[in-house]
């Protein structure tokens, strides 16, 4: 049982995500199609988790807490995904190695459990958060 | 040979683009006609002089003319741009474009490039002391005659897509070299001092790649024919000699078909 | 008599699928049920009546608040925006009809600016490959009617185009596919088991990051060469079984989607594969689609290259003359590098979409979201101007994503005072205009770059 | 009410017989009017220059998807080439030129009149939102036929009827303007990567032969009489030994004559000649066979041509003839867009660069001239580049400088690594002739129009007729020795008027008067089982719907409606 891994991240569309944001980015249903992070039973296994902890995940240029679940569409081991949206862009590098086009998928993170007292944020509390304009739940 | 020196006083809010900063540009003009030539930040056209102190006249010509660039112009683009004679001396980083188009004459930049330097160079000499961005004399997009001639030699590591569509020239990296070089080159040459991380020469035609170090994921379409020694920028030495792509298509001369190679040091 | 409309585009995948019947409500007021559409197309149209929709203009105060303005004093405030910066940003139209896209170009050309679509980040690594090595294509109808080989490649229809397959590629009974599934070779290449490869003949489980070599495998392979025992994590025999089948198709079809698109090397995993495409042609026929994202996001590209030649980035800041330049003149980088100093968030979510550093760096200057939607970017911009929502409210031409014009209708009326895209950008127009009359009068006239002279 | 009088010009119009004469053209309300009927005109002096209808291209690939295809895949074609803005908007592209800068250029050598030469049916809203954008100039767009499962399903059992009610329906339907035709069956047989090598070889599955398709087309056409003939696009363009295959394709109008109500005289127009009239049996002995096709054609008056003229320019090559694209990619392994359309066609788009330094780019040259300079009607013969395949059409200029002077073809030929070769390949050395402004306005005004069926509206100067008028620096008793002034004079014309509004003036874009949409409606009686097959058609095999393929009236721009009515 290690306490951080490493592993290759990609962040592609969902179904669920889909129908969730066409309803609304502030629903309940787009934070939970979008805030969950889908690994290998091996990797879960390697944390020590059991689906649904959160975890930490972190790469090159930030960090976000997300939900794990049991890959849905069958990883391999070292493998993560988290499903295209909010949570998934607060860790995409911007480096477009001048194609124009960020590195949605194929960057590296560790994951790690949370610390106690962790919780996942809101869609809006994380994009206004980070440009200084979250005000708290209205 | 007459020198001008542009100090960079009053940098740019946003990025300057400087394509008339040129030996040919300056040649036969004033300090004062230098400091009125046009340069762009956005849509603003504006005096050169409004950011740079201009000091020094042109010489009579592009190749009797020596431009050095001072202060900080890591957000100045597209520095001697279509350049046919003459020499520009930038004294630290550069932004993106330096040298494109370049056709002759030289260009020394100290410090560090972006992206896109040497972009279709036909001749003269690119010579960076610091690293390389990507598309390091590379082609512009959709352009398949890529760089033709020249000479480009990056002391420092570059990023990917060095050399796309190469036809002809030589590119020189003193460090590593990011992934995809000389993909779909007809020709050139590029060596690589340090290591080279993968996509060596994808759907590369005809050309010459020389890798000192390590290619650390080679691609599946080239294949081992021998070993060979060489002399390659001024080093003596024994490579292994692979041919391809193996996967793209290879014009034959003589009745024998050309390939692309690539040499890895041994 | 609550009324059904028939034929109508649905506002969602770059499937475009123009079979739905939406029944309205008698007054014409609310969407009641629509019938044919997937479980995304369906939340749209319910969305658009359901929902609390936003009918005004909002300006960010002091405090942080949104305050309702009207549409005179936005198209004031956004013409200003773009008349005082250097280099503005306008950026998005994933979701807007080609109508909207014309009268944004005419605004982006006079404000000298650069003009994107969600094509940078998206299936932009399609257009640099089509740059470089074209694009043997076809319609859709053509893999429906011949196809008998089918590869999915980076790319999950199940998730993301949810009738791509019973429409087109593998289920449908075409012409000379008259046994519909029985009748077609389906292959899926992904790093993952998606739901997509769940209905494949032949599953490759490449790993990640690593299909430009596999293409390079198969270009190899076919022109009779040997490859090593195993790449990419496939083994050498499954690569000569693949290949075999391509070259003894009688019409194959590659799609592929964000999985070439947004991983190390981007661009060149498609230009591989349309070399690949271009080999098999000297055996048989095929083909290669991207599989394009939004319902409208191959509009822009055609648009803007008939008007400019360029289907995206294009810098407009010289007024006489476009440069395009994706790595730099695209969004994501424009914004990273801090080359831009005012942002336009039209008929997308930059905030959602764009990875968050960017989002920070774009935040930096006046950003204005054009949208008929709450979204990540309206909850973060100084402005939002709401506009009508296309396929729903406002009729337009819109481009599927193999470059099919497929014209879509409107099925209720915007909520009231609520104007379309093509409506507003004209309204900037004429705004901007007069601002530079304005000046004009009192002989500040700004200067106009001469750009690049021509060389015939 | 406006009006203008355009005085003292030398006056060239072939519609009406007029050869240079020192008149006035009057105009008024947009028309031509008799001078008599000017009350208080302002006035254009034209004295010492040339007047001539506004010019007319019969085929151009300016708007539709392969066109922008063309624009998208090549930004090296905008690179250091375009031109800074000085209309109303950027003027952008070289071989592919942006819609704005194609409108604003035809304007400047005082064109008013472009027929897109290809239209494939399913993108016709494409093409109407480009013609849309396409200042100045009347655009129409013909669909194309000749690959068409309807048209290929009722020509095999000969149903003429059937076959004329689906043409009707599908002008309608994409609001076009006539029969296009291009390598009939050879665009279908692309579907499986094959190809009709000439008009006996049998469509894959559909066993109906280029020849009887084109045959049928024509029996269709002028069943219903349209203004325009089967414009036809022949078998195995580009190929060494084509001129036999031409031959035969032309063959097939024997015996058909004209039956229309729009004073067109030909059953058949054969576009781009020049791609059609090849000798020899390999690249190695390449050679011109356009004395023996040109005299065909001069024997044979129920047939019209265009040269499609080789300019020497790096270009972008677009057709629909698929398979030829896909084969001219595997001469040069430049980029290659294909895009096979469900049902109706395909289309291909390759860079190509015709080079001076090249024999076969040399020898193409010279077959397009001959073809023009060896025609005994220049009524029947007219120019184009087969715009962008063989030039771009702004080198139009150039190539009525060539047409007009020996002396400019003698310098152009001086530039040509195998010149020796080429004369030998060809006739154009041997050939002195040099055309006059007249027979100028014949091939790019009256001719064209005449061809078109739009002679009442279109092309030349007699009262009733739209006030297109181009004026160009041109003295015809005092022509420029230097054949560059000619090229020069005719790229920027002195004057366009467009509907009688000036338009250009010394060459540059004044204004922008509407441009229209000129399309072919006819009627035809109820046919119940067309009707079923369309149903049909749609139900199964295309992937747009029956009620969204047509294009909806509100994407129609300014439309110009020609009326047909086949059920008097």
């Amino acid at each position: 049982m290690a306490n951080k891994i490493t592993l290759n991240m990609i962040t592609q569309r969902s179904i669920e995500e889909g129908v969730a944001m066409e309803k609304g980015k502030t629903t309940p249903e787009y934070f939970e199609a979008c805030s969950i992070i889908e690994l290998h039973d091996e990797d879960i296994k390697a944390l020590g988790l059991v689906p649904n902890q959160l975890v930490r995940v972190t790469s090159e240029c930030g960090s976000v807490v997300v939900k794990v679940v049991k890959g849905r569409q069958t990883l391999y081991p070292g493998l993560a995904f988290i499903p295209q949206g909010v949570w998934a862009n607060q860790i995409v590098p911007p480096r477009t190695q001048a194609t124009g086009e960020p590195q949605y998928s194929g960057f590296p993170v560790t994951v790690e459990p949370v610390a106690s007292g962790e919780r996942r944020k809101s869609a809006l509390e994380l994009v206004q958060g980070a440009v200084g304009m979250w005000r708290g739940e209205q | 040979m007459k020198t001008v020196t542009l100090t960079m006083t009053n940098p740019p809010e946003l990025y300057l683009e400087g394509q008339n900063i040129t030996p040919d540009a300056f040649a036969g003009k004033t300090a004062a006609e230098i400091a009125a030539i046009d340069v762009w930040e956005g849509k603003l056209k504006s005096p050169l002089g409004k950011y740079f102190t201009v000091e020094g006249n042109g010489g009579a010509t592009a190749a009797e003319t020596r431009i050095i660039l001072r202060g900080d112009c890591s957000r100045l683009k597209r520095v001697g741009q279509q350049m046919t004679a003459g020499e520009i001396v930038i004294e630290g980083d550069a932004d993106m474009y330096i040298g494109g188009w370049m056709k002759g004459g030289k260009i020394h930049v100290k410090g560090n490039v972006d992206s896109f330097c040497g972009l279709a160079m036909e001749g003269g000499e690119l010579i960076i002391d610091g690293k390389a961005g990507h598309h390091l004399g590379s082609s512009p997009r959709g352009e398949w005659r890529g760089m033709q001639g020249g000479l480009i030699r990056v002391a420092g590591s570059a990023g990917n897509d060095t050399a796309t569509f190469m036809n002809g020239g030589t590119i020189i990296i003193g460090g590593d070299a990011d992934i995809h070089v000389s993909t779909h080159a007809e020709g050139g040459t590029v060596i690589i001092k340090g290591n080279a991380k993968g996509r060596v020469g994808g759907q590369m035609v005809k050309g010459d790649i020389y890798v000192f170090g390590q290619i650390e994921n080679p691609l599946p379409g080239f294949k081992q024919v021998g070993e060979v020694e060489q002399e390659v920028d001024g080093v003596k030495a024994r490579f292994i000699h692979y041919i391809g792509d193996l996967g793209e298509r290879h014009p034959v001369s003589k009745g024998k078909p050309v390939y692309g190679n690539i040499y890895t040091r041994i | 008599m609550p009324k059904r409309i028939e034929n109508v585009g649905c506002p969602y995948c770059g499937v475009c699928c123009d079979d739905l019947v939406v029944t309205v409500s008698d007054d014409g007021k609310k969407i009641l049920e629509v019938e044919n559409a997937c479980a995304i197309g369906n939340q749209i149209y319910h969305h658009a009546t359901e929902s609390e929709r936003v009918r005004l203009p909002r300006l960010r105060q002091p405090d942080g608040t949104y305050k309702e303005i009207s549409y005179d004093e936005a198209i004031d405030y956004a013409a200003r925006v773009l008349y005082n910066a250097k280099k503005p940003l306008i950026y998005g139209f994933g979701s807007t009809n080609c109508e909207g896209m014309a009268a944004a170009a005419k605004v982006g050309e006079k404000a000298g600016a650069i003009l994107d679509n969600c094509a940078s980040i998206c299936h932009g690594s399609s257009l640099l490959a089509i740059f470089d090595n074209g694009y043997p294509s076809c319609t859709l109808g053509e893999v429906k009617n011949r196809a008998d080989v089918i590869l999915y490649w980076g790319a999950n229809p199940a998730h993301a185009h949810p009738r791509h397959m019973s429409r087109y590629s593998i289920f449908p009974r075409g012409f000379f596919t008259g046994k519909g599934h029985k009748s077609r070779k389906i292959i899926v290449i992904d790093p993952r088991y998606t739901d997509t490869a769940r209905v494949a003949d032949i599953y490759l489980q490449v790993k990640q990051g690593y299909d430009y070599d596999l293409f390079n495998a198969f270009r190899t392979v076919a022109r009779g060469h040997e490859i090593p025992e195993e790449v990419a994590g496939i083994k050498r025999e499954k690569i000569l079984e693949v290949v075999e089948i391509m070259k003894n198709a009688r019409f194959g079809t590659i799609f592929y989607g964000m999985g070439l698109c947004h991983t190390d090397g981007r661009n060149h995993n498609i230009d591989i594969a349309i070399s690949l495409t271009r080999d098999l042609n000297d055996f048989t026929k095929w083909t290669i689609m991207a599989m394009r994202g939004h319902y409208n996001i191959t509009g822009p590209n055609q648009v803007w290259s008939w008007q400019y030649g360029f289907p995206y980035c294009l810098d407009l800041s010289k007024r006489d003359i476009a440069h395009m330049n994706p790595g730099e003149t695209s969004s994501i980088d424009l914004a990273m590098r801090g080359e831009i100093d005012a942002f336009f968030n039209v008929a997308t979510d930059a905030g959602a979409h764009f990875p968050i550093e960017a989002v920070k760096e774009l935040r930096k200057h006046p950003w204005i979201t054009i949208d008929p939607n709450i979204c990540m970017a309206s909850e973060i911009s100084d402005l939002h101007i709401p506009v009508g929502i296309v396929g729903v409210e406002v009729p337009g031409i819109v481009y599927r994503m193999d470059n099919v014009p497929v014209q879509y209708r409107k099925v209720i009326d915007p909520p009231e005072g609520v104007i379309s895209d093509e409506e507003l950008f004209e309204r900037i127009y004429q705004r901007l205009c007069e601002l530079e009359a304005e000046d004009a009068a009192k002989e500040r006239v700004k200067t106009t770059a001469e750009g690049i002279p021509a060389e015939d | 009410m406006s009006e203008l009088l355009i005085k003292n010009g030398f006056v060239f119009d072939p519609l009406q017989g007029i050869r240079g004469d020192r008149m006035d053209i009057a105009v008024k309300d947009g028309r031509i009017v008799e001078t008599s009927a000017l009350q208080h005109p302002e006035t254009i002096d034209a004295s010492g220059m040339t007047v001539m209808a506004g010019g007319i291209d019969i085929h151009s690939h300016v708007v539709g998807p392969k066109v922008n295809v063309g624009r998208l895949f090549r930004p090296e074609d905008k690179l250091f080439k375009s031109p800074l803005k000085r209309c109303n908007r950027m003027e952008m592209g070289f071989s592919v030129p942006s819609t704005f800068k194609a409108g604003y250029d035809y304007a400047r050598m005082g064109y008013v009149f472009v027929n897109e030469a290809a239209m494939p049916p399913l993108h016709s809203p494409h093409v109407h939102e480009e013609i849309r954008d396409t200042p100045i100039i009347d655009n129409a767009a013909m669909p194309v036929f000749g690959n068409n499962w309807f048209t290929l399903e009722y020509l095999k059992n000969h149903e003429i009827e059937n076959n004329a009610a689906y043409t009707a329906w599908l002008l309608r339907a994409t609001r076009g303007f006539a029969i296009k035709v291009v390598n009939p069956g050879g665009t279908e047989a692309w579907g499986w990567g094959l190809n009709c090598e000439n008009v006996h070889d049998p469509v894959p599955y559909f066993e109906i032969t280029p020849a009887e398709i084109i045959a049928g087309l024509i029996e269709t056409n002028e069943h219903l009489g349209l203004p325009h003939s089967v414009h036809l696009h022949c078998n195995n363009l580009g190929n060494p030994g084509n001129y036999t295959d031409t031959l035969d394709s032309l063959k097939l109008a024997e015996g058909y004559t004209p039956k229309n109500n729009f004073g067109r005289e030909q059953v058949l127009h054969a576009t781009h000649l020049q791609f059609h009239s090849y000798g020899g049996d390999s690249w190695g002995n390449f050679e011109s066979r356009a004395p023996d096709v040109i005299d065909y054609v001069n024997s044979h008056d129920n047939i019209t041509i265009d040269i499609g003229q080789v300019t020497l320019d790096e270009t972008t090559t677009m057709t629909a003839d698929g398979p030829f694209e896909h084969h001219l990619r595997a001469l040069n392994n430049l980029k290659w867009a294909n895009t096979d359309v469900e049902l109706e066609t395909a289309a291909g788009v390759v860079p190509y660069i015709y080079s001076p330094k090249v024999k076969v780019c040399t020898i193409q040259w010279a077959v397009g001239l001959e073809l023009a300079l060896l025609s005994k009607d220049l009524m029947r013969t007219f120019v184009s580049t087969d715009h962008p395949n063989a030039g771009p059409f702004i080198r139009y200029p150039r190539v009525i400088t060539w047409l007009m002077s020996r002396a400019a073809r003698d310098a152009t030929m001086k530039t040509f690594k195998w010149l020796e070769r080429t004369i030998d390949a060809t006739s154009i050395d041997g050939i002195d002739r040099e055309l006059d402004l007249y027979e100028i306005a014949q091939m790019t005004r009256a001719g064209p129009a005449k061809a078109l069926g739009i002679s009442n509206t279109y092309g030349g100067l007699a009262p009733g007729m739209d006030a297109d008028i181009a004026i160009y620096a041109l003295n015809p008793e005092n022509m420029p020795e230097n054949p560059e002034e000619i090229e020069k004079a005719l790229s920027r014309c002195a004057c366009l008027l467009k509907d009688g509004v000036v338009t250009v003036r010394d060459g540059e874009v004044l204004t922008e008067p509407p441009k229209r949409t000129v399309w072919v409606d006819v009627k035809v009686p109820e046919n119940a089982q067309v009707q079923r097959d369309i149903y049909e058609h749609f139900l199964r095999y295309y992937s747009v719907n029956l009620g969204n393929y047509s294009l909806f009236e509100e994407h129609l721009f300014n439309p110009r409606v020609i009326e047909v009515d086949t059920t008097q």
